[in-house]
């Protein structure tokens, strides 16, 4: 079954209902309006340096994505990949080097909360959903709001905001599924439900790692689509091992090893490259 | 690492279900509950006279019941297992006590600080005499430990075991503190001998009554309030939290507030039973902070069955009476009991007694 | 469908409810019922439980004469648990369900303040057999155990003789609850009017259940090098075995500083080695190893009732003051009963004063006049190696008890007689 | 040669005069009330006599009895022998002498003053050190000839420091001069006492002496607060040893299993049941071997809890693996039903476990530091323990398959380690380290049913405070609370110091929360 292309409409984003009032417990500083891309960059990584315990995980890594790109990262295990994710949002402190969103927001200073306020999204690698709550509930807490105690205490869903989630339940095809304990779902609907859940949440870069797995190839091929067309919107980062899924949707491919950036190019520039041949071939 | 609670909450079931049979059963113990203070105005060769020893007997185990609603709070609902509750039960307590020791002494100093040659008042019993501000304290002294302490340990994100044995490490601690006779709360014996609430004498039968009710309508807000905040998007993200902190992390909601929202409020409810708790059974002492009867409210909620509401109270119900029948029946074999409770809950009843029913509803 | 789960809960919480709130009451039309509240679970069943078994043996001996005023007397046994808000309402069960003439019970002094507003409110009878601090006199309460000026104070006296190594410093160690500090305070006070001054008293409290006692005991030792010293012991049950092995091996002798306890007795020692012991002291009303016809009746009855009941630990089976205690009380109320001709606690109440009983410490005890308290000779014995002790030392006659000690500021305005607090 | 001869002589005398001469001292002494008998020692003291020697011996070993007449025997191995000689049998019922704390002192300086005339020189010289610390004015001019006769340089110097106290009010300064430098050159406590007094009262007029004194003083205290020091520290290791030994298992069973084991407490309970018991088989079939018994509980206990840990893990944790919540609660109810099945068959009762003499007394290293042998033992143990588990889980098949089973279950078990098997052997590894440790505790302190319950919140705070998984970060933990623990407590004392560790343990774990969670890495949720 061939996918259907996605409605421009339902990619606008949403602009929050009850105004940027996020002044709860650690709520982020700057919302995504202020977010100053004035160079076209969106994420920009720098020298970053991580050990654990002796281990090098990133090396003087360097990376730079532009606004409105879809960037592809490959690499063998073991290259650094989930751990610049684990970077981008938070989870890990660099030991040195700096990593800005936009210009002025400063990765390395921000807890994980601020910055996935501030609108960085991550999809895991393994599907995380809330398996206690339906369908509908998972996007509604995702959804972007205020999101502090005291909002959701009061929260009550406007027809706009239900609207909203209806149609990003239509469009990752959950529409049948949307009282159903998610939980219940099966691997692949959980990887739409998570994607479906950062769309909700309506994020200016969205760090995707290995989408597709679990996923059948019209799911797949679905999923490349749906990426796409995301693409001009928003920044996406993909982290992927399906050379097909790269091949279909990037136009731009970094190659992590040890650590660092090998090669970055088009897909067959990359591709070509001696070293990245190596990489995966040689040993 | 997460259990997925399949459990639907009691919100959404008596939401879907007829309301008007659960109004009705729900009204039926409510009004059983509140008849039983009246009945007990009632004099005493009355054939529907219920005794003080009856009366106090339920009294403590609707606190103990609130207790257990306020522990699945935090367990059932934010995957928060404390096993420090007894703690916030006995400072609300013994605040309560406070008040009573010097509604007792009158002018002076209460008696076992007077017979241990106290010459005045330690600061912190400043203002006990006046009942709002034991009110007050009621609030305060749990809520405010339970602020403290869930400020540092949510921030460095204990959670899990490590939280759980840190609060009982923390009730054990207070526990040791209380123990000490210098701390100013009457050491080993705690407090006693109390006469006098609100001027009232508080063996007489309206007293009893009166505190009676007050218990229950604490009960029954509680649980308004646990239904209002399962039904909200705060008990939908508590829920989340539990299942996927992460994620809940990167979809923005800082998990700290909400976990420190509940824990607070948690506390406090606990608080609010222990001073219900202490005029009615008449004494408080440290034993109440042992590590084991934090323990034991723990299984009062897994009995129950922890992420619904009703079950908690059921949990608290049946661990108490069936504490009062064995240990009058066979007291050595009581802890065999307990112990075995504790196991087969774990290993065959995940859901409690809420899951069996729900469980033999479906086949 | 769905309603059925719901029901069926609060069907059963409602059933639980209901439980509680009509037990049932049995009728025995001949016999007087008499409460035994001790605690056979929890931390304090160690103690208690040998006090149920004196009273339930007690009592037997009382049926087998023919009971009192013509009935026999039914036990009623409950368990408080070691819990104290349990005793309270076991307490008022024993009141209100199974309308007991008398009750027997409790051990700690919290478990008694915890049941005490009960027996007043409800006016029932109750007779405390341990020794305690004091500071307290009940219309409702017969205590039977010793108060400080019946325990304490003697034993200082003797450490201060000749005999006792005429200690010039005390070291006053105890477990921090309210027996310890009220009978340390009273105690320092008396010192005072000994000429002691307050250098040479120290006082250390150590928390429940303690067991690393190496800091204390070089602290003992510390102090013992500034002239004959005595430790004053009110440290609780299980925190003595660590304690006296401590001083043990870190070569304190009892000839060096004397050890003299007030909660050490021969239940105690049952359990412990007590080579390390040997040679400290406890002062206490009573002793197994007393010799006179009426103790090795007494020890007698016990080792075969003990036997006979298959009790723990039965061939080990010994007698200790609080069961002494107990065996008077239980003896006295009935004499008390016969005297009365009604087991009403107001007449009761009035046949206890004066009451006499000939008791296994080989002296007559009397019940005072007014103040609700045992007349009792106080005894010092010195641990032995097979765990008895031997009485190196005791009073001429029984000394009369002061619940409210002088050397407490205030008590001189107590009255010696028991009035309901207030 | 003259005095060594002179010694033989005495010891012939001390023979012949066995039943003659003092006929009386013992018969006199029986008859006396203890006033009188205390005035008898103290005048035997100052003069003593060979020919007492039996009698005080039979005083000290509690041999000595009286018949109805007050006529005194000596109780032997098989009978009876009339102190005063002869063959007279006892009438009516013999009792014991009794004697008190006062009477046994005197007897002990008696003793002393009486074996200062021995052949032997170490009898001498531990006669001297007794009188050091209890000589009395009067001994004084025994003390005078004894030194002067005196030729063994350490019973010498033994001597005269007993000496140097009496002499501190001797009315020559030049003597008090020489006593209190003397006296300064020992660490003894009583020297601080008896120099203190000497300033305090100012009732030393000479300048000298009291300038000589308070040098003397000062030297003193120095030693002393060594001492004082050391004790600490070795006391501060000695409850990190316990704590260690408490936690050890628990750091197995938590630390590499992840299982939350509230019965933990329950395995060290039944560690020094199993002492006990296995006493009381050597007290019943080999009564001449019992000072081995502790070796021999050693592997019991490790047997008996191994195997009683495995079984829970078989019927019980083996379900709740990665229900970590649930572990808790159901390792709860089986401590909860292991304390009461003690309580069922041994008693509420604690039960009686005694040290063997070669863990009783201590070794006395300052003189104001006495280190106790079962607790120099334990600490050894403890660390014995700690290079086993060390060396079990690195350098043996199982520990490398439980390493493996706890970093990666499905891979371990796709390489075809039978990780059911291993848990077993792991929990029970854990179970039987926590049974070793009960019987340490066993020596320590008391045996009854409670007794796990006070070491779980402290083991489970070493294991957390160490870094889960961490086997020297347990022992960093244990012995660095023990420290503190006795740092403080002489400061704030026992509870205000725990409850001040637990505050700055809780602190701590915000500074270092790989105190939690010892291994960084990448955070796969």
């Amino acid at each position: 079954m061939r996918a259907t292309p996605i409605p421009e409409a339902m990619l606008e984003p949403i602009h929050d209902p009850l105004g940027s009032a996020r002044d709860a417990i650690g709520a982020g500083r700057l919302a995504e309006k202020g977010l100053n891309v004035r160079h076209g960059t969106i994420l920009t990584l720098e020298d970053i340096n991580v050990s654990f315990d002796g281990f090098k995980a990133l090396t003087n890594l360097n990376l730079y994505i532009g606004v409105g790109e879809l960037r592809c990262i490959i690499g063998p295990n073991g290259a650094g990949k989930t751990t610049m994710m684990d970077v981008i949002t938070g989870k890990t402190r660099p030991d040195n080097g700096s990593a800005y969103f936009g210009e002025t927001l400063d990765l390395t200073r921000m807890s994980e909360v601020e910055i996935a306020q501030s609108g960085i999204g991550r999809k895991f690698q393994k599907p995380t959903v809330f398996e206690a709550l339906s369908v509908f509930e998972n996007l509604e807490l995702a959804q972007k709001t205020n999101k502090s105690v005291w909002a959701s205490l009061r929260a009550k869903l406007s027809g706009e905001q239900r609207e909203r989630i209806d149609e990003v339940l239509e469009t990752i095809r959950l529409e049948g599924s949307r009282e159903r304990q998610a939980g219940l779902l099966s691997h692949g609907q959980k990887q739409f439900l998570e994607i479906g859940m950062l769309l909700v949440q309506d994020p200016q870069l969205l760090l995707l790692d290995e989408p597709v797995a679990g996923m059948t190839d019209a799911e797949t091929e679905f999923t490349a689509e749906l990426f796409k067309s995301l693409a001009r919107k928003h920044s996406l980062m993909v982290v992927e091992h399906d050379m097909g899924f790269v091949g279909s949707i990037a136009d731009h491919v970094t190659v992590l090893h040890q650590g660092s950036v090998l090669a970055e190019g088009s897909l067959n520039d990359v591709q070509a490259d001696e070293r990245v041949i190596e990489v995966y071939l040689g040993r | 690492m997460t259990m997925p609670l399949n459990q639907t909450l009691l919100a959404r079931t008596s939401a879907k279900l007829g309301p008007r049979l659960s109004i009705a059963v729900g009204a039926v113990v409510l009004a059983l509950l509140i008849a039983l203070p009246l009945l007990h105005l009632t004099p005493a060769d009355s054939a529907f006279h219920v005794n003080a020893y009856t009366l106090t007997l339920v009294g403590k185990i609707l606190c103990y019941a609130i207790v257990a609603l306020a522990l699945d709070l935090v367990w059932g609902y934010a995957g928060l297992l404390s096993l420090g509750h007894g703690l916030f039960f006995a400072l609300g307590g013994y605040a309560m006590g406070m008040y009573l020791m010097r509604q007792s002494a009158g002018d002076g100093l209460p008696a076992f600080m007077s017979f241990l040659a106290w010459k005045e008042l330690p600061w912190y019993w400043v203002g006990t005499d006046h009942f709002i501000w034991a009110l007050c304290l009621v609030v305060l002294a749990p809520g405010l430990l339970a602020l403290v302490f869930g400020f540092f340990a949510f921030r460095s994100r204990i959670k899990g075991v490590y939280f759980s044995i840190m609060t009982q490490a923390l009730t054990f601690a207070g526990m040791l503190l209380f123990f000490r006779n210098e701390t100013g709360f009457g050491g080993n014996n705690g407090f006693t001998d109390f006469k006098r609430i609100l001027g009232f004498d508080i063996t007489a039968p309206a007293t009893r009554a009166a505190l009676f009710l007050a218990t229950v309508i604490l009960l029954v807000a509680s649980l308004l309030l646990g239904w209002k905040l399962a039904r909200s998007k705060f008990g939908r993200v508590l829920t989340a939290l539990r299942d996927a902190e992460n994620r809940l992390m990167f979809c923005g909601y800082d998990p700290r507030g909400y976990k420190l929202f509940i824990w607070v409020l948690s506390a406090v409810l606990c608080g609010l039973a222990g001073a219900l708790y202490v005029p009615q059974v008449g004494i408080i002492n440290p034993s109440e902070m042992s590590p084991t009867n934090s323990i034991e409210a723990a299984v009062w909620v897994a009995l129950g069955g922890r992420g619904t509401l009703i079950g908690p109270l059921l949990g608290a119900g049946v661990v108490n009476g069936m504490k009062s029948w064995f240990t009058v029946a066979f007291p050595e074999y009581w802890l065999f009991a307990l112990g075995a409770l504790f196991i087969l809950i774990t290993l065959y009843l995940p859901h409690g007694i809420i899951g069996l029913l729900k469980r033999g509803e479906k086949q | 469908m769905k309603r059925r789960p719901f029901l069926k809960t609060t069907l059963a919480a409602s059933a639980l409810l209901l439980s509680g709130l009509f037990p049932f009451s049995a009728h025995a039309a001949d016999t007087i019922k008499v409460g035994i509240l001790h605690s056979l679970s929890g931390t304090m069943a160690i103690s208690e439980t040998s006090l149920k078994d004196m009273a339930l043996m007690t009592i037997d001996e009382i049926n087998a004469k023919g009971g009192v005023l013509g009935k026999q007397l039914e036990p009623v046994v409950v368990d408080p648990a070691s819990n104290w808000p349990l005793f309270a309402e076991k307490g008022r069960q024993l009141l209100t369900q199974d309308k007991v003439a008398v009750t027997f019970g409790c051990w700690t002094s919290v478990s008694r303040k915890s049941v005490l507003p009960v027996y007043e409110e409800l006016n029932g009878l109750l007779f405390y057999p341990v020794q305690y601090e004091g500071e307290e006199l009940s219309p409702n309460v017969f205590y039977t155990g010793a108060a400080p000026n019946q325990q304490a104070i003697p034993a200082v006296e003797y450490l201060m003789s000749e005999d006792g190594g005429s200690a010039k410093r005390f070291f006053l160690l105890g477990t921090d609850y309210v027996y310890p500090r009220t009978t340390n305070k009273i105690l320092r006070a008396f010192l005072h009017s000994k000429g002691v001054a307050d250098k040479d008293i120290e006082e250390v409290y150590t928390p429940f259940g303690h067991s690393d006692y190496q800091t204390i005991v070089a602290n003992i030792k510390k102090f013992s090098a500034g002239g004959k010293t005595a430790v004053i012991s009110t440290v609780n049950g299980d925190s003595n075995v660590p304690f006296y092995k401590e001083l043990a091996n870190q070569g304190i002798e009892a000839t060096d500083v004397p050890v003299i306890a007030f909660s050490v007795g021969e239940e105690e020692l049952r359990g412990i080695d007590t080579k390390p012991l040997v040679g400290q002291l406890a002062a206490w009303n009573y002793f197994e190893s007393v010799e006179n016809p009426v103790n090795e009746d007494f020890v007698k009855k016990w080792k075969a009732y003990a036997k006979a009941k298959n009790l723990p630990g039965a061939d080990k089976a010994v007698t200790n003051d609080p069961m002494e205690a107990t065996y008077v009380g239980i003896n006295m109320w009935a004499q008390a009963v016969e005297k009365a001709g009604t087991t009403d606690v107001d007449k009761v109440r009035d046949a206890m004063a004066g009451q006499t009983f000939a008791a296994p410490s080989g002296f007559t005890l009397t019940m005072d006049k007014t103040n609700h308290h045992l007349h009792k000779p106080v005894m010092i014995g010195e641990i032995q190696d097979n765990g008895q002790f031997d009485v190196v030392w005791q009073t001429d006659s029984p000394i009369r008890a002061q619940p409210w000690s002088p050397y407490i500021e205030g008590n001189d305005k107590k009255p010696d007689y028991a009035v309901k607090s207030e | 040669m003259t005095t060594a001869l002179y010694r033989l002589l005495f010891a012939l005398l001390l023979c012949f005069q066995w039943s003659s001469s003092y006929a009386g001292d013992a018969a006199d002494f029986s008859a006396a009330n203890s006033s009188k008998q205390a005035k008898l020692l103290q005048a035997w003291a100052a003069a003593p006599d060979a020919a007492r020697l039996p009698l005080l011996e039979s005083l000290q070993n509690g041999r000595v009895e009286a018949d109805s007449n007050k006529t005194p025997f000596y109780k032997t191995d098989t009978g009876y022998q009339a102190a005063e000689g002869g063959d007279l049998e006892p009438v009516g019922k013999l009792r014991k002498l009794r004697l008190n704390n006062r009477l046994r002192g005197l007897i002990a300086i008696t003793m002393a003053s009486h074996q200062l005339f021995s052949t032997d020189p170490a009898v001498r010289l531990l006669a001297a050190q007794e009188l050091q610390k209890s000589a009395k004015p009067a001994q004084l001019q025994l003390l005078n000839e004894r030194l002067a006769q005196e030729d063994d340089a350490d019973v010498s110097e033994a001597l005269s420091l007993a000496l140097a106290s009496l002499q501190l009010i001797d009315s020559d300064p030049q003597v008090r001069l020489a006593a209190v430098r003397l006296l300064g050159e020992t660490g003894q406590p009583l020297a601080r006492v008896r120099l203190e007094r000497l300033l305090a009262d100012s009732n030393e007029t000479d300048a000298a002496v009291r300038t000589a004194a308070e040098t003397s003083l000062a030297q003193v205290k120095r030693r002393l607060m060594i001492g004082e020091l050391l004790g600490q520290a070795f006391s501060g290791m000695s409850l990190g040893s316990i704590l260690l030994l408490a936690a050890l298992g628990l750091a197995i069973t938590f630390g590499l299993l992840g299982v939350i084991n509230m019965a933990h407490g329950e395995m060290l309970m039944l560690g020094a049941y199993s002492t006990y018991m296995v006493q009381v088989m050597f007290q019943r079939f080999a009564p001449e071997a019992i000072a081995l018994y502790p070796l021999v509980a050693l592997p019991v206990a490790f047997f008996v809890t191994a195997a009683i840990g495995m079984a829970l893990e078989r019927t019980v944790i083996r379900h709740l693996y990665g229900r970590p919540l649930e572990t808790l609660l159901a390792t709860w109810g089986i401590s909860l039903i292991l304390i009461q099945l003690v309580r069922v068959l041994f008693g509420a009762q604690n039960v009686e476990v005694a040290n063997p003499y070669w863990l009783s007394g201590g070794i006395q290293v300052l003189p104001n530091l006495v280190l106790p042998y079962n607790r120099i033992v334990i600490i050894a143990f403890a660390l014995f323990v700690v290079v086993l588990t060390w060396l079990l889980l690195n350098k043996t098949r199982l520990g490398l398959n439980v390493r493996a089973v706890t970093q990666n279950r499905n891979m371990a078990a796709c390489c075809g380690v039978p990780t059911g098997r291993v848990d077993m052997l792991a929990f029970g590894l854990g179970s039987g380290i926590a049974g070793l440790g009960g019987v340490a505790l066993s020596q320590i302190g008391n045996v009854g049913p409670d007794l796990g319950q006070s070491y779980i919140i402290d083991s489970f705070l070493v294991v957390v405070l160490g870094g889960v998984g961490q086997l020297a970060g347990s022992v960093t933990a244990a012995f660095g609370l023990g420290i503190a623990n006795k740092i403080l407590e002489p400061q704030i004392g026992a509870v205000l110091g725990k409850i001040l560790i637990l505050a700055l343990i809780i602190l701590f774990i915000q500074k270092r929360p790989q105190g939690l969670f010892a291994l960084k890495g990448r955070v796969i949720d």
